[in-house]
């Protein structure tokens, strides 16, 4: 196992990347050998470049949230748009801040990145203590329940992604 | 099942083209840089991502087999679309870019 | 014995003073080294000298440059024998006499070696038989009479001096080499021999007027004639030594020698006669006139030469045999009269220190001996009878009675002639009487003076000595020289003449009678004169020339600093002005537009496109001075123009394009670190006009150039790529093979331009002093994170995608769309922005940060590639490739352009973080300043 | 086409010209980038337009030409070099003239 | 059908770009040009995409990609530039 | 299969990555790489001589691809005779250097090995765009050498001199694109014989590019109004680099020249742009003699003297018919040599007068100045074109060969003003002295150099018969195109 660690420190990476090579190059045997290679030192290579990424300790809970994650963008994107196109004078912007359970960066970054995605906000900042995020929303109504909504629909999964 | 195609390849480009447009028109026609950040979001996802999913579908169907690299793109973009509205976000607050009225809460200064 | 032998030894003799002087002290020696070669010259020269003196013409040739007809041609005639002894003789008497002039401290060696290098140039003047090498020579002595007049270098008036000399003359100089080349084109050969056989053939020519304006001004610089002749005074700044050899013997009497040289060629046309007399007329009048009224010994020597030097001249001129014989009488005379008083000059100035006859008075009683020679020198050069100079004075004023040329005007000749020997009778006698007599000598430097040492005198001597037997018996003396000499000179035939100091009772004897007591009258009433020309204008020819020098160096500077004027924007505005004429005046050239090939169809969204492009294209330019957001809409351009790469079948260009448009972006973004951030209105409106102008006129026609081309028909080569590149290339994308293959070459050469620029940008980084912002541009403190935290999160797994990618557009390029260039970019690009995110440190902290090796090794590999292809008997780049099969894997293709392009990958990686990684760091070194 | 083509290539050369005969260091590399490509535009359409015919062999019928293509991949490397070095070298002239003028003048006078 | 929808499509993403060069235009702050660019970039990315699929050639792909993959490193740069000054330290 | 005719190129640029690979400073390991690679390249350069001197044109098809469709290298005379000339100042250029210069910025080792590596491509190259890339090559080092040294006039003339080159770069490719849009051909041979067919809107298209190409080789050159770049930057550079840069203008006659003889010194296009060329050549000769006069410093003057040799070149090629070509490249190993050692001259003795440099101005003597002044007037004497040195064997040949008034006067002028310049320059530097020396002792180190290059006068004078006769033969093999044609696209052409 430590042997498989050391020639994949992050499979999960590897993983990805084999199947990028894979989508890129077309399913053959061949591509198959040189992906998985590439798989194998892409990562070994940057190996220095980054420390203390979390281990993914749950799988489905990651595929449960890449769908949450989606059909929030497709259903979001629709609302935004009737927003965008409307009279502006209805809109109530506001910066919002929210507080962080999320210990690792890599969480808080995914956090901030899902947050961005999906329409109607943008994370606008990490405090550099990384204890608060502050996102601004287009068109927030009660700002307690938009803290709410993000911590329940994309921290907690994160948080349970990554167990930490 | 060619027309079905046909209709969902159209369908697909047309609701990338919509998206890609309605964030265009955010983007000009909001009133300050912080909701106009906005806009870009929809360019990035339902525009780009309708393209790519008619992408998709074409060449799949023109080819007999599935064509999934231009899955990448969405990828990649996922990956590097926050990031830059994070950073410009940070930008405009250094530079206490005027918020529009009606704002709630306060921009950060770091 | 070998004539160029002879005119050697003066040369190789120049190399023994120095040597001499490192070996010994001894100022005798010294000067005896100096003197070996030419007294072994001048020994050499007996044995011809009695076949020319039999009538023969030595000739011994050389060749040298025959494309240019240039040969070191030689000959001695009884011309250039007469001045080979006049050079050598007087030379040797000038070494005997510089070992007592020259002071201890001097360089003497450096002094005989220049004196030496004269010597040799002056003989060979003489005997070139060869018109470019007599150029050769002539020039030669310019250079070396520089050096000696410019001996005392340290003097201004040495200094100057020598250059107005060297300015002089070498303008002549040139003249005459074109004259010379003219001459050449004449006759067809620059061989003496054939030159002065070819008399009628020049002087029929239509170029004659040209080519006897251009020798005469060569000669008459050098000789100092009328109105070139201002240089000569200020020449005796030089020692004196140098003036007795230089201004009596030699280097003036190069330009009548010169006449005398090509007196059969040129001489006997109305033009020469009419040039050359009133030249010689001028100069011999106003010589003497000026000589009068010296106050400087030399300077009195000095005009007294240029006016005898104008009688020569003026002798020349008269197109009369007689006359010419006459004037090569006076060259012989006027050397040894002429070189025995500088030479009595010097001895007066080492004893008294000074050369101002104002205060030299009464030398008579301090030392008489020398008084004595001065005085019979003066004598000669006055034409006092029994002496030298009565003989050729008698012949010139017979033979200005003789002319006719000028017709009802020809008295005016002996008039002038007369009055010339008025104010040499007078001048002589100032030299005399206001030296050796006229009371007391006055405020001396050396008191008192007395006679110089014993062999400082002999020169004097022997010299006047010549001047009293010439003067007494010249048939037995000079009679049996002055016939070769005059022969030569004349080409053949001697006329018929007799040298005797009684002549009868005959005009001429009146004529000098009236020279002798006028000039003695005029002297008489020197006060009033003196007071008469104080009260003239002055003018010094010397500080017009020096004026006119100096207002041509000021004009010169003028001119080039308003062309040169340091303006950048002005010297691009000539270049493109350039560029807009060439393209208005051709396009009137082009036939009315035909479209051979049907256009392509445009539609809406080309349009908007190319609108959208001019638009950002504009707007860069008008927003240049706000320079981020014209950077941005730089930006938007390069989007645009990969666009329509993209549009027009170009995948490969629109990639390249996009990743360099990246790279670019991130480079102009670190430099706004340093630079302004706006720029102020600095243009007036003419300029802007003038460049709006520019711009369209080079804009527009460079659009109608790409629409004719695009619209034109034309058969390439590119069909042989098309059908090469699978089967010779072993790839589908031609581009690729093209990059790599066909056109491998202008790749290798493109990455060695990369690598060069980033080792050239690292050499301008290194060290560089740059104060970096300390607030942005709005005056607020930079926000506190360096390193934000999802930049840094995020783009840390973007890493290993990116090189994912790289690999892919790496591998795939040969077949499609991709390559080493693009991948390379890719994974600079990739680092960067882990630069970007976590800063140089941490970047450096975790990979090597020097990229020269990776530039090199790039390089290195592409090129070793190239030379594999040796070691199978192909060319430099020849590519290889073959298919592997492998299980599982399946088959594949090898190709070694694979390896090349590994090549230009590593390369681009190297170069473009060495620039980058470089460029980041400098605000790092700041940052060190502050805190240091 | 070729006219849109043509028009763009006029006024990137056009700008581009424009700019580099400005007195600062910045606008001359901004000048210097617009002619580049503009000259690249140039050079590639140098081997006429075509529209979806890429030159990779067995996938066109009628091929554009490939040859002005490498050229332009030649000139956008080598210009990249020199642009590269021209901005560093702008650099440096603010360093060492302490002005980003061309001619090295200091800044002072126009107007803002 | 698909040939008007591309054509449709096209257009709409065409006018999102003017919009976008309308922004970077007025600005008025640099951040709102430099987001205008951005917007720009993406924008092409489904302009590539469409426009593959309308000459059914998949040669345009990498350059959409590229885009996705480094575009946005200009955007960061800039954005960096503001905050900072300095964008590598 | 011969492959030494890409050593030229090769040599410099191996000695010059192995120069970037070595990651530590050792001076003395830099210098010795560089100059071994010097004298390599030497031998080469004296190889191929031998080699074009048996009389065939050499073609090297890089990548075994033939002309046209590959790029070739061509080795004729003119050609073996540049590289001859680039060897032979490059030695003691950079032995110069290696006294201490080279110390005084990064890279200037690898920069001068690739600097020679481009000069060399440029000469040998039979194709035209890869003409564009050796030019970029040369280029680029030479920036990096030109602004070797630093401080803030070399930054300023470097930036001018950059800045002008990158537009003359844009220049260069938009009249290749014309060439290639015209005749569909890059390689030289092949365009040759492609532009004499043309007709209607193609030919006139074709006059514009080999117009722009002038105006391009013209500012390589340093012609009239393109010279105003090189006074400065050439005075700036460090003296080995100024030295080498004596043959950088050579590069742009030497392109014109080679695009000259092989398309348009005759057929339908015979002289084309000669008339311009012609009278811009007059006026750069007649500028470089005021500038000359004008020069405060004596390396401005010697670069006036660049511009100087330039015009008559220049001249002398447009005269027409290509029959001064011979004399014209006498002139231009003797010009090139000389400027050269007078660039090292001038430095010598800017070190030997301490503050004052090169000033044209009253200064402390020079220590050992004797032998510097013996050097400066030798220098002076060829440069001026004064017997019985090189320079006046050149001229008479050029006045010779080129009977227009016009151009005799300004020739003479130019020799005349040299002659007023470097007279008063001589004598304000070695005459006009304030006491004793103060500045540096000389070594004979740095002599060395300098005197090998000055050598090169005498000598030239000395086998000037021999140098002429090899430059006429180099002019007869190029007054005859269908040689290198042939010997490029094979017997047909
Ligand atoms: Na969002
Ligand atoms: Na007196």
């Amino acid at each position: 196992m430590k042997l498989l660690y050391r020639v994949l420190p992050y499979p999960s990476l590897s993983l990805i990347l084999w199947f990028a090579w894979m989508l890129l190059s077309g399913f053959t045997a061949g591509h198959a050998v040189l992906g998985a290679i590439l798989a194998v030192l892409l990562p070994l290579g940057t190996r220095p470049f980054w420390p203390n990424v979390p281990r993914i300790r749950n799988l489905p809970k990651l595929l449960g949230f890449v769908v949450v994650v989606v059909y929030d963008i497709v259903v979001a994107n629709v609302s935004v748009a009737i927003k965008v196109l409307g009279p502006l004078r209805s809109i109530r912007p506001g910066f919002v801040e929210l507080p962080l359970e999320l210990e690792d960066d890599f969480a808080i970054a995914l956090l901030a990145s899902t947050i961005s995605l999906t329409p109607g906000t943008v994370s606008a900042d990490v405090s550099l203590d990384r204890k608060t995020l502050l996102v601004h929303a287009l068109d927030v109504d009660d700002v307690a329940a938009l803290v709410a909504e993000i911590k329940q629909r994309y921290e907690q999964p994160l948080k349970e992604i990554f167990e930490c | 099942m060619d027309f079905l195609i046909e209709w969902l390849v159209s369908a697909s480009v047309i609701v990338g083209g919509v998206f890609a447009l309605v964030g265009s028109i955010g983007l000009a026609r909001l009133p300050d840089f912080y909701t106009r950040l906005h806009g870009p979001t929809k360019a990035t996802t339902l525009g780009v991502g309708g393209t790519i999913v008619a992408s998709l579908l074409f060449f799949s169907w023109q080819e007999r087999g599935l064509q999934l690299h231009e899955v990448l793109i969405t990828l990649f973009l996922f990956i590097t679309a926050p990031v830059s509205a994070h950073m410009l976000a940070k930008a405009a607050m250094h530079r206490q870019l005027k918020r529009m009225k009606g704002t709630r809460g306060e921009p950060w200064k770091q | 014995m070998n004539l160029a032998f002879v005119v050697m030894l003066p040369f190789l003799g120049a190399f023994l003073p120095p040597l001499v002087e490192r070996v010994t002290g001894n100022r005798t020696l010294l000067a005896c080294g100096a003197a070996a070669l030419p007294a072994l010259a001048l020994a050499l020269l007996f044995n011809p000298a009695r076949r020319v003196f039999a009538g023969e013409t030595l000739h011994s040739t050389l060749s040298w440059i025959p494309s240019l007809d240039l040969s070191l041609a030689f000959r001695l005639d009884g011309l250039a024998l007469l001045f080979a002894i006049l050079v050598l003789g007087i030379g040797l008497l000038v070494i005997l006499y510089a070992r007592y002039y020259l002071s201890a401290k001097e360089k003497a060696g450096r002094f005989y070696a220049y004196l030496l290098l004269f010597m040799g140039a002056m003989l060979g003047v003489v005997t070139s038989d060869n018109l470019l090498l007599l150029v050769v020579f002539w020039e030669l002595t310019s250079l070396s009479s520089f050096l000696l007049i410019g001996f005392w270098g340290h003097q201004t008036g040495a200094r100057k001096g020598a250059r107005m000399a060297m300015t002089v003359t070498g303008m002549g100089g040139l003249a005459l080499l074109a004259g010379v080349l003219l001459i050449g084109d004449v006759v067809g050969s620059f061989s003496l021999t054939e030159v002065l056989a070819s008399g009628d053939l020049i002087r029929g020519s239509e170029l004659y007027p040209l080519i006897l304006c251009l020798v005469l001004l060569g000669a008459f610089t050098k000789s100092a004639q009328f109105p070139f002749h201002f240089w000569l005074p200020h020449a005796m700044a030089a020692p004196t030594p140098v003036s007795a050899y230089l201004h009596s013997a030699t280097m003036v009497k190069a330009g009548v020698f010169l006449l005398a040289r090509l007196y059969p060629a040129l001489a006997g046309t109305d033009l020469w006669f009419d040039i050359v007399t009133l030249a010689g007329m001028a100069t011999l009048l106003w010589g003497a006139l000026v000589a009068l009224f010296q106050h400087d010994l030399k300077g009195l020597l000095a005009y007294s030469t240029i006016s005898h030097l104008g009688l020569i001249t003026l002798l020349f001129g008269l197109n009369s045999q007689l006359a010419a014989v006459a004037a090569v009488f006076h060259i012989i005379n006027h050397a040894t009269f002429k070189a025995s008083l500088f030479m009595a000059a010097g001895i007066i100035d080492h004893e008294t220190g000074t050369r101002d006859m104002r205060r030299i008075n009464g030398l008579w009683k301090y030392m008489p001996y020398t008084a004595v020679l001065a005085m019979v020198a003066s004598a000669a050069m006055a034409g006092v009878p029994l002496l030298n100079g009565f003989l050729s004075k008698e012949m010139f004023f017979t033979e200005t009675l003789q002319s006719e040329q000028l017709g009802t005007l020809s008295w005016l000749l002996p008039l002038g002639a007369t009055l010339g020997g008025i104010f040499s009778v007078a001048y002589s006698a100032r030299f005399i009487h206001d030296v050796f007599f006229n009371g007391e000598p006055i405020n001396l430097p050396k008191y008192p003076p007395h006679e110089p040492p014993r062999y400082m005198k002999v020169p004097v001597e022997i010299l006047v000595a010549l001047c009293v037997a010439v003067g007494v018996f010249p048939a037995i003396t000079v009679a049996g020289l002055l016939a070769v000499a005059a022969s030569a000179t004349l080409g053949g035939e001697l006329p018929e003449y007799h040298l005797a100091i009684w002549h009868g009772f005959n005009v001429p004897l009146v004529m000098s009678f009236i020279a002798l007591f006028g000039g003695i009258f005029v002297y008489s009433q020197r006060r009033r004169l003196f007071d008469l020309w104080t009260r003239l204008p002055e003018v010094d020819a010397k500080l017009v020339f020096e004026g006119r020098m100096q207002q041509l160096g000021r004009m010169a500077s003028a001119i080039t600093g308003w062309l040169q004027n340091g303006s950048l924007q002005s010297y691009v505005a000539w270049g493109v002005a350039l560029v807009a004429v060439i393209l208005l005046t051709q396009m009137w050239h082009l036939p009315a537009l035909s479209l051979a090939a049907p256009m392509l169809p445009m539609d809406g969204v080309a349009i908007l496109c190319t609108t959208m492009l001019v638009a950002s294209a504009l707007l860069t330019t008008i927003m240049h001075r706000h320079r981020v957001t014209s950077i941005m809409s730089l930006s938007v351009v390069g989007l645009m123009v990969s666009l329509l790469f993209v549009r027009f079948s170009a995948p490969d260009l629109a990639l390249t394009q996009l990743s360099v448009e990246v790279v670019t972006m991130l480079l102009l973004m670190l430099a706004m670190y340093f630079l302004p951030v706006r720029t102020k209105v600095e243009s007036s409106s003419v300029r802007v006009f003038r460049d709006v102008l520019l711009a369209l006129i080079t804009g527009g026609g460079v659009a109608v150039l790409a629409f004719l081309v695009m619209t034109g028909e034309t058969a390439t080569i590119s069909q042989f790529f098309m059908d090469n590149s699978k089967s010779g290339g072993g790839g589908t994308n031609v581009v690729n093979v093209i990059l790599v293959d066909f056109r491998g070459f202008d790749t290798f050469g493109e990455i060695t331009v990369l690598g060069i620029a980033a080792m050239g940008i690292y050499a301008l980084l290194k060290d560089l002093n740059l104060a970096s912002a300390k607030y942005d541009s709005q005056g607020r403190p930079w926000a506190k994170d360096a390193h934000p935290l999802v930049l840094v999160t995020i783009s840390r797994p973007l890493l290993p995608l990116a090189l994912l990618i790289a690999v892919y557009i790496f591998l795939r390029g040969h077949n499609l769309p991709g390559g080493g260039f693009v991948a390379g970019l890719i994974t600079s690009v990739a680092l960067v922005l882990q630069y970007v995110a976590s800063g140089v440190g941490w970047v450096h902290s975790r990979m090597p940060g020097d990229y020269h090796p990776v530039v090199a090794l790039g390089v290195l590999l592409a090129g070793m590639t190239g030379v594999g292809s040796w070691a199978f008997g192909y060319p430099f780049l020849t590519s290889s490739f073959t298919y592997v099969s492998l299980p599982v894997i399946g088959k594949f293709e090898l190709a070694t352009a694979m390896l090349f392009d590994t090549g230009v990958f590593l390369t681009v990686v190297g170069a473009t973080l060495l620039m980058l990684a470089n460029l980041g760091k400098l605000s790092l070194l700041d940052d060190k300043r502050e805190n240091a | 086409m070729e006219l849109l083509v043509a028009i763009i290539i006029g006024v990137l050369v056009a700008s581009g010209v424009y700019l580099c005969l400005r007195a600062r260091t910045f606008p001359v590399v901004m000048g210097l980038t617009l002619l580049s490509y503009g000259v690249n535009v140039f050079l590639f359409s140098m081997g006429g337009l075509k529209m979806n015919q890429v030159a990779v062999v067995g996938m066109s019928p009628d091929p554009t030409d490939p040859l002005p293509q490498a050229l332009v991949l030649t000139a956008i490397v080598i210009g990249f070099a020199m642009t590269a070095f021209l901005v560093v070298l702008a650099l440096r002239g603010q360093g060492e003239l302490h002005s980003d003028h061309v001619d090295g003048k200091p800044d002072e006078g126009g107007r803002s | 059908m698909l040939e008007t929808a591309i054509s449709i499509a096209l257009a709409l993403i065409t006018l999102a770009w003017v919009l976008n060069l309308y922004r970077l235009i007025i600005g008025p702050s640099l951040p709102d040009r430099v987001l205008a660019l951005d917007t720009m970039y993406i924008n092409s990315i489904a302009l590539i995409v469409v426009y593959g699929i309308q000459v059914d050639s998949k040669l345009y792909f990498e350059a959409a990609m590229l885009i996705a993959l480094i575009g946005f490193v200009s955007t960061i740069a800039v954005a960096k530039y503001v905050t900072r000054g300095d964008i590598i330290e | 299969m011969s492959h030494w005719i890409i050593a030229p190129i090769l040599i410099p640029a191996l000695a010059g990555m192995l120069l970037l690979l070595e990651v530590r400073e050792r001076h003395r390991l830099r210098r010795i790489t560089g100059l071994l690679s010097c004298s390599a390249l030497l031998a080469a350069a004296i190889f191929l001589g031998n080699q074009a001197w048996g009389g065939d044109i050499t073609v090297y098809a890089l990548g075994n691809w033939q002309a046209p469709f590959g790029i070739v290298l061509v080795l004729d005379k003119l050609s073996a005779l540049m590289v001859l000339l680039t060897a032979v100042l490059a030695f003691p250029a950079l032995l110069y250097a290696s006294c201490g210069d080279d110390r005084k910025g990064a890279n200037f080792h690898a920069l001068f090995q690739f600097q020679l590596m481009g000069i060399n491509g440029a000469f040998l190259t039979g194709d035209l765009f890869n003409l564009f890339v050796f030019f970029e090559v040369l280029l680029i080092a030479s920036y990096g050498l030109a602004l070797h040294g630093r401080g803030p006039e070399r930054v300023k003339a470097g930036l001018h001199y950059v800045v002008l080159n990158l537009v003359g770069s844009a220049l260069f490719l938009i009249a290749l694109g014309l060439i290639y849009g015209t005749t569909g051909t890059l390689n030289m041979a092949d365009f040759a014989v492609k532009a004499q067919a043309l007709t209607g809107t193609h030919a006139v298209l074709l006059k514009v590019a080999v117009l722009m190409l002038w105006v391009v080789f013209g500012l390589k050159a340093a012609l009239f109004p393109l010279y105003f770049w090189l006074p400065a930057a050439y005075a700036g550079a460090t003296a080995g680099v100024a030295a080498l840069f004596a043959i950088m203008t050579k590069v742009g006659f030497y392109a014109m020249l080679r695009v000259y003889a092989l398309a348009f010194a005759d057929g339908p296009f015979a002289g084309l742009g000669q008339a311009s060329l012609w009278w811009l050549s007059l006026v750069t000769l007649a500028l470089a003699c005021i500038g000359v006069l004008g020069a405060k410093r004596l390396g401005t003057l010697v670069s006036y003297l660049v511009v100087m040799s330039v015009g008559t070149l220049v001249a002398a090629l447009a005269f027409g018919e290509l029959q001064a070509v011979g004399p014209a490249l006498y002139y231009l190993l003797h010009s090139t040599l000389i400027c050269g050692g007078l660039f090292l001259l001038t430095d010598l003795i800017a070190r030997g007068r301490g503050d004052v440099a090169d000033y044209l101005q009253i200064g402390p003597a020079i220590l050992n100045g004797g032998r510097l002044s013996l050097l400066f007037f030798v220098a002076a004497i060829a440069v001026v074109g004064l017997p019985p040195l090189s320079g006046f064997v050149g001229k008479v040949a050029l006045l010779r060969s080129v009977p227009d008034p016009t151009y005799w006067v300004l020739l003479l002028l130019a020799g005349l003003c040299g002659l007023i310049a470097l007279s008063r320059a001589g004598s304000t530097l070695f005459w006009r002295t304030t006491g004793e020396g103060r500045g540096l002792r000389l070594g004979h180190r740095r002599l060395f150099p300098v005197v090998a290059l000055l050598m090169a006068t005498p000598l030239m004078a000395v086998y000037a018969e021999l140098l002429l006769q090899l430059t006429a033969a180099v002019a007869e093999q190029l007054r005859n195109p269908d040689l290198y044609l042939s010997a490029v696209l094979g017997g047909g052409a």
